[in-house]
């Protein structure tokens, strides 16, 4: 029979992380609470709320104290419209993974319902509002996890969020020679035939075809 | 024992009698022996080379079909009804009304026969012709034969394009080296034994020595296509062929110090009048032959030279068109050269198997002696060509260049150097000169203690339970780090020279 | 004949063989067998030429799998000819299975003037007939055509194997009625679409 | 030795897809490695601003070509947390089943392009041939080859066919004698063992570290597998275990661990759907009409301002996840935002780093076992 992780096995976990993290960061505006999804098995998560200057802190404590691990994705939003302390918005999604490195010809085969305690895999989801200027900026977690690393490149290609002392940034999807400020997720931007008819300012001057009427296609 | 089919004696005895009779009253007369002689040189070097060159489309069909079937599809399958037939439906038109002298209407006749006897028959069965356009309600002689014709000539019509900055000179020179290099194997290699076009004294030291220009014209094209593959590819295949050139050669020194000739025809001789075929008296020496000619020949387990994996396609990345073509057939003719040495050197050329024995049976004897001898070398060389080459083509994969040069100079140059040893010890201690006889029988030469034949027989049962001895693969759970592993604790490239 | 830095021997082998070719040229014009010689060679190079179509091993995204489909037993490509190689310079046919993106843009232009001369191109599937779901995108050009001239278009997302050997027996039947004109004097030409009749 | 970058460019076999690998080579060693993606960037997520959520799945079938099925499930998980929908038990059963299908086709199309790379051209045949089958069953359940639209917010579109089980039951019990017919090919020629063993080590916190997930990493030792770790679909009530391998050497998980995990996952997929075809409720020969509320239940198509939605899945190369930020245009009927994270954006460059110390000819080696499918990289 196939296993899985149980609802209470993943309430514990949650709420102990959960905890964990408002022990520890209570006073500094950093809170963490416990969000059910309400797809699949009902699962719950820890959603954690923090201004940008104490990101890197609390990066830095999961990492290494909490045996957060695993850093998944980083996903940037831009609203426009949106109130004066958000104009932009950040959500890293995190994991906490129970791998480690095996001795030569053995594996560890968990058996899910009997895992315990740190061993229990958590999703954490960690959102950063930035106030609506039009240079956002975030420390940047490059250091603390490798997987980061491409990701906060990918997240300032498209949606143009600053990561204050990444290395090596540069454009991983757009084209190289693309315009400066092009980050083409910002909302300001529209796609073709939305009553926007001519490319981007596009570097190599590709002409697009004339609007498709009733040519031989 | 010469084969009975002797076409150079045929063709010089004509041409000597017949040139001085031509040459009666004119001045050339009294050179007309000269003249006879090249006459017949010439007709017997063509007929030789035609037979050998259009056999190599065999070789080509053997493979691409052998292929295709082993990887469970049907292959090429161009008939030569697709000359006519045009592409389900539309013709080039009367193409033949622009012929002149009025040749128009015969080929046009001719056309319309064609396509009404053996062409697509009408509307009715539009798609069952659409769908059997390869060939005729099913039937096709020799199906995918043209596709490997229609390959070769394609590259004829194709724009030739050089690199800007290549080396222009030796990117134009490097496939002629290659390509005349292997054409010269051809000039030794007999069908049989009245049918060469040369015969050299030492044909196997010419041989080696034609393999070994290759590479140089491998390593011209890899450097003057300016282009990174290509040298990665030059420097590999030119590692690769000089680790394989010297047990190539031990090997066949081990099959000269055993026949006791240089030339290829006596040594096909001696092993019909010895009795026994050199496959059974070193079938070490066999397996170095094939393994060396493999990487000569550059074919896949030692395919790194052209890895289509990471070089794209090697050291013939930058050729196009018909410089292309003709290295492609280079190297189908290197290999059909190798065929045809192993059959001579281990196969015994010309001779049929057990020819001694069902040559004294009376009837049935002389029926087996009438087989040419050139369809039982053909054959040979053909089956050679689709058990070794083509089968290890389609079932192994690719050995990495340090693990093929490892391989090549710690293990294939000892067993060569062994089989030398052995071919020394058999010719001076188990062979018996005076049970050699040139008849149709062929000899008895290697008795021992009164059993005909037990020499090769014992070696081939050695040699076979050595070879199943190592065939089982060790353990594989047990040890990853393979004989031939070089992982470098600290990468590579980071090792100064003369700091310690 | 411009002496471009050549030797100054007062005779040199390209000048014997400029001559030498002239002179057989003449002959063989006066006596009609070049035209008997060519009309014939032109239709079995036209046969050899359209009877093995190498195509170029590009895989851009998901009409790439179906060409490898095509190519594998069930859907038997190698039956008509059509082998991948993976050189520009031995390939005849630029197979375009994908969205062009802008990064790739000049990247293919290049790939397609490596090709030798008689050369041809399939746009397949709707990503490089018009860019496809994709046509709104800000980094994606609207069909392979604004870059190269395309012979056959074989529309589907992703078309079916059948189809694609199908774009190559289109193919055939243009090769056999244009030979092989150079790609870029075939403008005029109305575009082959698979499954347009 | 002359050191040099060589660019295995866009175009390149060795390449599953477009992208460019820079290799600073000293004669045959690897010095040095870049990766530069975005070659058929399309901006998938640009685009999905603008469309319905039940237009948005077409657009996941195109992200990983290969593994169509289960990207599309991947997405409609999240937008079902996003717009609250509860799937019935025999839809579930039916997107285990497609998914699972899916993977072995997945799993079979790498190990097709995994032999050419290491030289043995036979596979690549072999593979497609029997991924043929599986291409078949989905086919009848999504109605064309590759990219299948199959699964709904709240179901999936139509029920299996009336055949269907005992079709699939024969295909899946051929496929498994098959798997041993590769392993015969493969792991008994020593030229396979000689070329994938002692190649391309990394341990498995390091893969961890870098974001790298899926088979690559039970390689290394651990049955960490989503399918069990943040559960979904039916994959407790089903017989399988995640495939795990155990690395031979201190150094972690090499190329020939990777290709027997993924021999192995192919087997517990064969399983599992085998299992799955005998306990799905309603009966495995009944074929409801494609409305009916046993495969399919309504589902609210708007989404409010705040709500996210979010879903993370077993892809057949690693952890895919999506990120949905309703209350786009038209009233909420379009997202706002939708992030796609693909396993292998973060594979690549973590690849290209363990090949340096390595050759050459191991470069298609130690790239060809991570299973690189550049559609769901660029996005």
């Amino acid at each position: 029979m196939g296993m899985k992780i149980t609802l209470e096995q993943n309430a514990a976990a949650v709420t102990e992380c959960a905890d964990a993290i408002n022990d520890k960061f209570s006073g500094s505006g950093i809170s963490a609470d416990i969000v059910q999804h309400s797809n699949a098995k009902k699962y719950s998560f820890v959603r954690v709320v923090t201004p940008p200057q104490h990101w890197q802190a609390l990066a830095k404590w999961m990492k290494f104290d909490m045996g957060v691990n695993y850093c998944s994705m980083i996903t940037g939003t831009h609203y426009p419209e949106g109130p004066d302390e958000r104009g932009w918005g950040l959500a890293y999604h995190l994991l906490r993974q129970p791998i480690s490195n095996q001795r030569p010809d053995t594996s560890t085969v968990y058996v899910a319902e009997k895992m315990l305690g740190s061993q229990i895999p958590v999703e954490f989801e960690v959102l950063i509002n930035l106030p609506n200027n039009d240079a956002p900026s975030v420390p940047t977690v490059q250091k603390v996890w490798v997987g980061a690393d491409w990701n906060e490149k990918e997240t300032w290609d498209l949606v143009g969020i600053q990561f204050e002392g990444h290395e090596n940034m540069f454009r991983v999807l757009n084209p190289l020679d693309s315009p400066d400020g092009f980050h083409p997720l910002q909302k300001q931007h529209k796609i073709r035939y939305h009553d926007y008819n001519e490319m981007y300012d596009d570097a190599q001057g590709f002409v697009r075809k004339p609007a498709d009427e009733g040519r031989v296609k | 024992m010469d084969d009975k089919y002797d076409l150079r004696g045929l063709l010089f005895s004509t041409f000597e009698d017949l040139i001085p009779k031509v040459l009666e009253g004119t001045p050339l007369e009294d050179s007309s022996a000269q003249i006879a002689f090249g006459l017949a040189t010439f007709a017997v070097v063509n007929i030789v080379f035609l037979m050998l060159f259009f056999s190599q489309f065999a070789i080509l069909w053997i493979e691409r079909k052998a292929v295709a079937r082993m990887n469970d599809r049907r292959g090429a399958t161009t008939a030569l009804r697709s000359l006519w037939v045009g592409e389900n439906g539309v013709t080039a038109g009367e193409w033949w009304n622009m012929l002149p002298f009025g040749l128009g209407k015969p080929i046009g006749g001719l056309n319309k026969w064609l396509n009404k006897k053996f062409g697509n028959r009408d509307e009715k069965f539009a798609t069952v012709d659409r769908v059997n356009n390869r060939s005729w309600m099913g039937y096709s002689i020799f199906p995918g034969f043209f596709q490997n014709v229609a390959d070769g000539m394609k590259f004829l019509v194709k724009e030739h394009m050089v690199p800007q900055r290549a080396d222009k000179l030796i990117f134009e020179v490097a496939p002629f080296l290659i390509v005349s290099s292997t054409l010269l194997i051809l000039g030794i290699i007999p069908l049989s034994s009245g049918m060469y076009a040369t015969n050299p004294e030492l044909s196997i030291l010419y041989a080696i020595a034609i393999f070994g220009i290759a590479p140089i014209g491998v390593f011209f094209a890899g450097w003057s296509s300016n282009n990174k593959y290509t040298l990665i590819g030059g420097i590999r295949s030119a590692a690769q062929l000089t680790a394989y050139e010297i047990p190539l050669l031990l090997t066949l020194l081990s099959v000269a110090v055993l026949s006791g000739t240089f030339n290829i025809i006596e040594s096909i001789h001696f092993q019909h009048s010895a009795g026994a075929w050199n496959l059974f008296l070193m079938p070490l020496g066999a397996g170095l032959f094939l393994l060396t000619m493999i990487a000569e020949v550059e074919r896949v387990p030692f395919d790194m030279p052209e890895a289509e994996a990471e070089l794209v396609e090697g050291w013939w990345t930058e050729y196009g068109g018909m410089r292309f073509g003709m290295l492609f057939m280079a190297e189908y003719i290197r290999t059909y050269a190798a065929c045809f040495l192993f059959t001579h050197f281990f196969l015994g050329g010309w001779h049929l198997p057990f020819q001694g024995l069902i040559s004294q049976i009376p009837l049935l004897g002389d029926a087996y002696l009438l087989i040419p001898g050139a369809i039982v070398v053909l054959i040979k060389a053909w089956l050679v060509f689709l058990l070794v080459f083509v089968w290890a083509r389609f079932s192994l994969a690719r050995i990495r260049t340090d693990q093929i040069l490892e391989f090549g100079w710690r293990i294939l140059l000892p067993l060569a150097v062994l089989q030398v040893v052995l071919a020394g010890i058999y010719r001076l201690y188990l062979f018996d000169p005076t049970e050699m006889k040139d008849t149709a029988a062929g000899g008895w030469a290697w008795d021992a203690f009164g059993v005909p034949m037990l020499v090769p027989i014992l070696t081939t049962i050695a040699w076979l339970g050595i070879f199943v001895l190592f065939l089982n693969d060790e353990d594989k759970s047990g040890n990853t780090e393979r004989m031939f592993h070089v992982y470098t604790e600290k990468p590579a490239g980071t090792y100064v020279p003369g700091q310690e | 004949m411009a002496d471009t830095g050549e030797n100054f021997a007062a005779f040199n082998s390209r000048a014997l063989v400029e001559m030498v070719g002239g002179v057989t040229d003449e002959a063989l014009k006066a006596t009609k067998i070049k035209q008997f010689l060519s009309v014939l060679a032109g239709r079995f190079f036209n046969w050899a030429g359209r009877k093995s179509l190498f195509t170029l091993h590009l895989g851009i995204k998901c009409c790439a799998i179906e060409m490898a489909a095509a190519a594998t037993p069930r859907f038997d490509g190698d039956r008509f000819g059509v082998l991948f190689r993976s050189s520009p310079r031995q390939s005849d046919v630029l197979l375009v299975n994908g969205p062009i993106s802008k990064k790739f843009a000049d990247k293919i232009v290049r790939l397609w003037e490596q090709m030798p001369e008689p050369k041809y191109c399939i746009a397949m599937g709707e990503c490089a007939i018009s860019g496809g779901p994709y046509f709104q995108s800000y980094n994606i050009l609207e069909g392979v055509d604004t870059v190269i001239p395309v012979d056959v278009y074989i529309p589907g997302c992703p078309p079916r194997p059948e189809a694609l050997i199908d774009g190559f027996g289109l193919l055939r039947e243009k090769i056999i009625r244009i030979g092989g004109a150079p790609s870029s004097g075939r403008e005029s030409e109305k575009p082959i679409i698979v499954g347009d009749e | 030795m002359a050191q040099m970058w060589i660019t295995m460019g866009p175009q390149h076999p060795m390449t599953h897809g477009l992208w460019t690998l820079r290799v600073k080579v000293d004669g045959e060693t690897v010095i040095d490695t870049e990766a530069e993606l975005g070659y058929i960037h399309r901006g998938v997520e640009k685009i999905c601003e603008a469309r319905d959520f039940t237009q948005v799945t077409p657009y996941c079938d195109r992200l990983c070509y290969v593994s169509a099925m289960t990207w599309a499930n991947s997405y409609i998980y999240a937008a079902e947390d996003l717009l609250e929908a509860d799937v019935p038990e025999r839809a579930e059963y039916i997107r285990l089943i497609s998914a699972e299908l899916q993977r072995l086709a997945s799993h079979l199309m790498w190990l097709g392009a995994f032999g050419p790379d290491i030289g043995n051209l036979t596979l690549m045949t072999w593979c497609m041939r029997d991924r043929e089958m599986f291409l078949d069953l989905l086919q009848e359940l999504g109605g064309s080859r590759m990219h299948y639209n199959y699964p709904r917010i709240g179901g999936v579109k139509r029920d299996i066919p009336i055949g269907f089980a005992d079709r699939m039951i024969a295909k899946v019990k051929l496929f498994e004698k098959r798997i041993e017919e590769y392993e015969m090919m493969l792991d008994e020629s020593t030229i396979w063992l000689v070329r994938l063993q002692g190649v391309g080590y990394c341990n498995a916190e390091e893969m961890v570290e870098a974001g790298v997930s899926g088979p690559n990493v039970r390689a290394a030792g651990v049955n960490y597998d989503v399918r069990w770790a943040h559960p979904y679909s039916v994959y407790d009530e089903v017989d399988w275990e995640p495939a795990v391998e155990k690395p031979t050497s201190v150094k972690g998980a090499d190329c020939y661990d990777r290709y027997r995990v993924r021999i192995e996952e192919m087997r517990q997929s064969c399983r599992m759907v085998l299992d799955a075809i005998e306990k799905i409720p309603g009966g495995k020969n009944t074929n409801y009409a494609s409305g009916d509320e046993m495969i399919y239940t309504k589902a609210p198509t708007r989404a409010p301002e705040g709500a996210t939605g979010f879903s993370n899945y077993e892809c057949t190369r690693g952890a895919s996840q999506f990120y949905i930020e309703g209350g786009g245009e038209g009233r909420g009927k379009k997202p706002y935002r939708l992030s796609i994270r693909s396993p292998m954006f973060i594979t690549i460059p973590f690849v290209a780093k363990t090949m340096i110390g390595y050759k050459v000819a191991d470069i298609p080696a130690i790239m060809g076992s991570f299973d690189p499918c550049i559609g769901e990289t660029d996005r």
